[in-house]
């Protein structure tokens, strides 16, 4: 009976989550609609251990809705490129619905629960089909409904803060404009191949061997669109509100794993699709990609630093990350992917760690967490801020922990590649992030001031404390993430060669 | 001022006697969709048009006694879940999700099971929606009061 | 297209935003509706003629796109109410200056 | 008991010595005992594999793999035995020391100090016996981040800007300079072990190496030299025994101790010595060593004065290291020893003065030396030790120094050490003529601490005793050197 769901995992850690979405979108209760989310996403990770079962064994599955062969029917490809990254999601979006409950119960009305949990499947399953969709349009329509249901999620946290709904709002118009940017290029592209599915699209352009207009306007107008989407520098004006208004649980979800699937399908645009156009692609990597990366990395980390509410110091840092993770994907070799694949895993945890830290402080202050709302709190909540502590030094990229892994690969790649201005760069920046995340640090154990505390719950810091000791666990024995991202980089450079 | 839309007899009369053509209208285009023109999405739109007209002449509180409120949002689930529900019989007949050909013993058949199917699920869903949304914005400014 | 575009950029009614965005989406289908066209091709309908018939797939694509494009507008508009409900405007620069406002008060 | 286990229980002993103090932390006696017990057990283990080291036994513990090439691993070097005796046998003083300043002085948070300093020796204990330079690097940020709160240990505004200070500067470096240059260093030679003669030999591009060695003088700004040495004089608002603990047991030398391993075991002094890479390093030591001599001769505050001094005998170290002649190296090696035992006599000394007669200012010390004779004694000797007068164990170093810039032929370096040295004079026996002389200013209330007053007398002491069995410690350096 279960090998039968099995054999169609695939279509279904999509699927699952979507269909529980309906079920539980009305549900009056407080508590139900948490435990079916929990038990769907547990099986959800059973399904995707199966596909990283699958894939070890067979390398390559593709999967065809309906039974339509490619180019007609809509088909998902699971391969060495996503199977790391699927892992990675399932693992992370258990622990943080885990972690969701509480925070949820205190920000949002508790009658609404069904709805957000309702969304929060939702998108959860359109995210995960953007890893797995093998189909440009298709990529589309989960792209949109990842951002409409992630809106409704930011605009939730209205009830605690009234600009939620300016941030909902101004994602909802900047992200619809990346999204019709995205969709005219998949127009000029089918109306050239008359495709979609990603494979074929790779066969019918090797036609138009040298290049039409009609081909790179389509092409920039799709790489503008993601662009927009996975918020690169300078298109990312979007994140940084709705990041820091959303609910804390949302922002952890949102921070973690939205932006991060988009530049996955991003980079697997750029060298499975355009990678038939060498010269086209060095020239978007080379004159557009890499410099606002550099940009990114530095004014990220610049403005992170004057920040003063934590939330939105922490999205600014955010900015910056992905600078690092384009800037590797920008490189155009080997060890660049692996570093960018390592970099996604890695700020992927530190990240998420970060973010349900900062919610939890949230709660506890029952405002919103600036500078100065941290005193003391070293003191009243030791668990939670010293997990606060280690994805901080992780972020910081300091060894014994995964950001030093990322960052060893970045420096790695730049120096093969002889970009010796940008380790400069990135050795500055990785050095002003101190300076922001210290100043936290500084308010949580070195000042002090006297206030009513109450007791850390364990349902919130238990899933800190797993991404935590992740954190450090990835970054002492660093191999699987180094294994998986090879992998993906394999992957996708043979795919360059055949 | 829900109930206070005045409305002329013209009006009422008309979209009265419209209502049921609207509606079976959209039955047509729903099971037409099979193998022509038309399908789940206009259905779906045609006939909550028809919802809409008779909400907008008589007041919200007389559209809402014909479709509550509650099973317009079960209806909206119900949808979906058939849409899904298709796919998940196909996974269990040992097909491919949403594979339509192992409905039936003959594909071709197993097709139009299918394709109606999963077309019903497609209109309810936006049927549903649509008069929700119409529902959720017009009673907009009662919420305040 | 850059109509609708112009519109988002630099009207500052929200509620104007919302159109100039709806503007924009339509104008894409209808681009790539016409994408579909075939010269003196007919709809596609099974007959028991040979014809050149336009291509479909575009159509079904853009049946997709416009529902996402109804659920993008309504989620707009939604949040446009909910925001002229604390804001009790929908001027971008009125909502700026209250926002000040506030922040001071709380600074 | 191996020799592997050795290292783990000296490692993990001042962790341990921090746990009990926070477990005890309501039982003052008690929780400020678990650093004389932590520091006597260290001292111990350190002497076990000093002597170990010379009777050319191996002490090695792998844990695991880092990355390629790198493991996490500890190894001691002779070098890293003598700065691992230095810091476990100056924390049993320190201790002592702590105790008696910190309840003279009425400090709040006595159980967070105790605690961090425990992980501060803790940290220098694993910066001296670290296998390889990553290693290094994860316990030189480790003491970077442990003595921050100790820095800014009174959490004033004042004390918080100095902790700023010191953080941005000592990580920002670091991070900046010091690792990249590890990522180059592995880059290039696929590894970063500790081996005697270096890894870069005919590894490294040696048109490159004067810039690496600049990424890793500059990068390892706990050697404080010009013109990163700001952090230094800012960290004076800590209270005297981090003063002690940042001048003597461990941060700045930590950090010049993690210069000199680099260039030893990674560097490689003939790869220096053929390339004459590091020659203008020589010339911004000497720079150095001017210019905070006459810094420290402007300053009033005795301990903005002692730090300066501190700058600039860190930089006799440097310089020793650049020149990385054998006979250098040996000064410089040395001098790790000399300059602690003689500067955390002083330190002691000028906290003494504060716990009991509450004055920092050398020109109000007018007629203390009659009140406080036995803490201006021990003044004395640790002044003449560090100017390099004879039967005091300074002269050892600075001798060795002078012979090595001989033997490298760089005559004007031997004359500005000699210069130097009168600038000493100066500035480090003025506060001593001023305390002897008659009439003071006002009148001061002593307050009795004598927990403070013998631990700088034991030191000082020992920087004349330790003359005559000089041998003992240089036998252990010389060896690797040479070879």
């Amino acid at each position: 009976m279960f090998n039968i769901f099995l054999d169609d995992a695939a279509a279904l850690v999509v699927v699952l989550p979507l269909l529980i979405s309906a079920i539980i979108a009305f549900m009056p209760s407080k508590i139900w609609p948490w435990i079916i989310s929990l038990v769907t996403l547990v099986l959800h990770l059973v399904l995707s251990l199966h596909l990283l079962k699958e894939i070890s064994i067979s390398g390559l599955i593709i999967y065809e809705f309906g039974n339509w062969e490619p180019p007609w029917g809509i088909s998902f490809k699971i391969d060495g490129v996503n199977i790391g990254l699927q892992l990675l999601f399932s693992i992370f979006v258990l622990v943080s619905t885990f972690y969701s409950r509480k925070i949820f119960l205190s920000e949002i009305d508790s009658r609404d629960s069904g709805k957000a949990y309702s969304l929060w499947l939702l998108a959860i399953g359109s995210l995960n089909g953007i890893i797995l969709t093998n189909d440009i349009f298709n990529l589309f329509v989960f792209l949109e409904i990842s951002a409409l249901a992630s809106i409704s999620l930011i605009a939730l946290g209205a009830g605690q803060n009234r600009k939620a709904l300016l941030a909902a709002f101004n994602y909802l118009i900047i992200g619809a404009i990346g999204a019709t940017f995205y969709v005219i290029g998949v127009g000029f592209a089918y109306a050239m191949t008359g495709t979609l599915n990603m494979n074929d699209l790779v066969i019918q352009l090797a036609q138009y061997s040298d290049g039409q207009l009609a081909i790179f306007a389509g092409m920039s107008f799709m790489l503008i669109g993601l662009m927009v989407k996975a918020a690169i520098f300078p298109v990312h004006i979007w994140l940084p509100p709705a990041y820091s208004y959303a609910p804390s649980a949302v922002s952890t979800l949102l921070a973690a794993l939205a932006t991060k699937t988009i530049l996955y399908f991003f980079v697997r645009l750029l060298y499975e699709v355009f990678i038939i156009y060498p010269s086209y692609l060095s020239l978007f990597l080379d004159f557009v990609l890499y410099p606002l990366s550099l940009l990114a990395i530095f004014i990220g980390t610049l403005i992170a630093i004057y920040q003063d509410d934590i939330k939105k110091l922490l999205a600014f840092s955010s900015i910056a990350q992905i600078g690092y993770i384009t800037l590797a994907f920008s490189l155009k070799d080997h060890s660049g992917i692996t570093s960018g694949f390592i970099h996604i895993f890695n700020h992927a945890l530190i990240k998420g760690g970060l973010f349900m830290a900062v919610g939890y402080f949230a709660i506890l202050y029952k405002d919103r967490v600036t500078l100065n709302s941290l005193r003391g709190f070293g003191y009243k909540y030791p668990i939670t801020s010293f997990a606060l502590l280690i994805c901080g030094l992780s972020l910081i990229g300091l060894p014994l922990t995964n950001g030093f892994i990322s960052k060893l690969y970045l420096f790695q790649a730049l120096y093969t590649n002889q970009m010796y201005f940008s380790i400069a760069l990135v050795a500055v920046s990785s050095a002003l992030a101190v300076a922001y995340f210290w100043k936290i640090v500084e308010q949580m154990w070195f000042s002090e001031i006297k206030f009513k505390s109450e007791k850390e719950d364990a349902y919130i810091y238990l899933p800190i404390w797993i991404i935590t000791v992740s954190i450090i666990f990835f970054g002492i024995y660093s191999s699987p993430i180094i294994e998986f991202s090879n992998l993906s980089a394999d992957y996708l450079i043979s795919g360059y060669q055949n | 001022m829900r109930d206070k839309i005045s409305s002329s007899p013209v009006l009422s009369v008309v979209s009265k006697i419209l209502f049921a053509p609207i509606i079976i209208f959209g039955l047509y285009v729903q099971f037409h969709g099979d193998y022509g023109p038309g399908g789940g999405f206009q259905a779906g739109v045609i006939v909550a048009a028809a919802f809409i007209l008779y909400s907008m002449i008589f007041g919200l509180s007389k559209g809402e006694t014909l479709v509550p409120i509650m099973i317009n949002r079960y209806l909206m689930c119900v949808g979906v879940l058939l849409y899904a529900g298709v796919g998940i019989v196909s996974i269990l007949l040992d097909g491919m999700y949403l594979d339509y050909n192992v409905l039936s013993s003959d594909p071709s058949t197993g097709q139009h099971i299918g394709i109606i199917l999963v077309e019903l699920g497609v209109g309810i869903t936006v049927a549903t929606v649509m008069i929700a949304l119409y529902h959720s914005f017009a009673s907009f400014g009662e919420i305040n009061e | 297209m850059v109509g609708g575009l112009f519109i988002i950029i630099t009207s500052q009614n929200y509620l104007k935003k919302v159109v100039g965005l709806a503007i924009f989406q339509t104008a894409v289908f209808v681009f790539f509706v016409s994408l579909a066209k075939v010269l003196d091709g007919t709809a596609p309908i099974l007959t028991k003629m040979e014809n050149a018939y336009s291509n479909p797939l575009p159509h079904v694509l853009i049946l997709t796109a416009i529902v996402v494009g109804v659920a993008t507008s309504a989620l707009g508009l939604a949040l446009v109410l909910q925001i002229y409900r604390n804001y009790e405007t929908i001027e971008e620069k009125e909502i700026q200056s209250l926002e000040l406002k506030s922040d001071k008060l709380n600074v | 008991m191996s020799n592997s286990f050795l290292i783990i229980l000296g490692i993990i002993t001042p962790l341990f010595a921090a746990l009990f103090s926070y477990i005890c932390r309501y039982n003052n006696n008690l929780r400020d005992s678990f650093g004389i017990i932590g520091g006597l057990v260290t001292f111990l283990i350190s002497l076990k594999i000093f002597h170990g080291i010379q009777n050319n036994e191996i002490f090695q513990i792998t844990f695991f793999t880092l990355f390629d090439g790198v493991d996490f691993t500890f190894k001691v070097s002779p070098l890293g035995s003598i700065f691992s005796l230095v810091a476990s046998s100056l924390w049993i003083l320190a201790s002592i020391y702590t105790i008696g300043y910190m309840r003279g002085a009425g400090e709040k948070n006595q159980t967070r100090f105790v605690i961090f300093y425990s992980i501060a020796i803790h940290a220098a204990l694993a910066i001296a016996w670290s296998g390889n330079l990553l290693v290094l690097f994860i316990f030189y940020e480790i003491l970077t981040f442990s003595t921050f709160p100790l820095v800014g240990h009174k959490q004033n505004a004042e004390s918080q800007s100095a902790g700023r200070l010191y953080l941005s500067i000592l990580v920002g470096t670091s991070l900046i300079f010091f690792l990249p240059a590890i990522f180059w260093i592995w880059l290039e030679t696929g590894t970063l072990d500790f081996q005697d003669g270096g890894i870069l030999i005919n590894q490294f591009p040696a048109e490159y190496l004067s810039l690496l060695i600049a990424m890793l003088v500059f990068g390892i700004g706990k050697a404080a030299i010009m013109p990163i040495h700001r952090w230094l004089p800012a960290a004076m608002v800590a209270p005297t025994p981090v003063s002690a603990l940042l001048h003597a047991v461990a941060v700045v030398k930590a950090g010049v101790f993690s210069f000199l391993v680099v260039i030893v075991y990674i560097v490689g002094p003939e790869f220096l010595l053929q390339t004459k890479s590091s020659d203008w390093l020589v010339w911004l030591a000497c720079f150095t060593i001017m210019a905070s001599s006459i810094i420290a001769i402007t300053k009033d505050d005795l301990k903005t004065r002692l730090a300066y001094s501190t700058i600039s005998q860190l930089s006799y170290i440097i310089l020793g290291a650049a020149l990385a002649s054998s006979l250098a190296l040996k000064g410089a090696s040395f001098h790790i020893i000399t300059h602690a035992l003689a500067k955390i006599t002083l330190f002691f000394c000028a906290g003494a003065i504060y716990v009991t007669a509450h004055i920092k200012k050398v020109s109000e010390l007018k007629g203390m030396g009659f009140k406080l004779p036995l803490i201006f004694f021990a003044y004395t000797l640790g002044a003449l030790s560090i100017i390099g007068v004879p039967p005091f164990i300074g002269s050892w170093s600075k001798f060795y120094l002078i012979m090595g810039s001989i033997e490298r032929e760089f005559i004007i370096v031997a004359i500005i050490l000699g210069i130097s040295s009168l600038l000493n004079i100066y500035y480090l026996l003025q506060p001593v003529v001023i305390g002897f002389t008659k009439n003071s200013i006002r009148e001061v209330k002593l307050t009795k601490a004598p927990l403070t007053v013998w631990p700088p007398v034991i030191t000082g002491l020992s920087c004349l005793i330790f003359f005559f069995y000089a041998n003992y410690f240089l036998n252990n350096v010389s060896g690797v050197i040479v070879s």
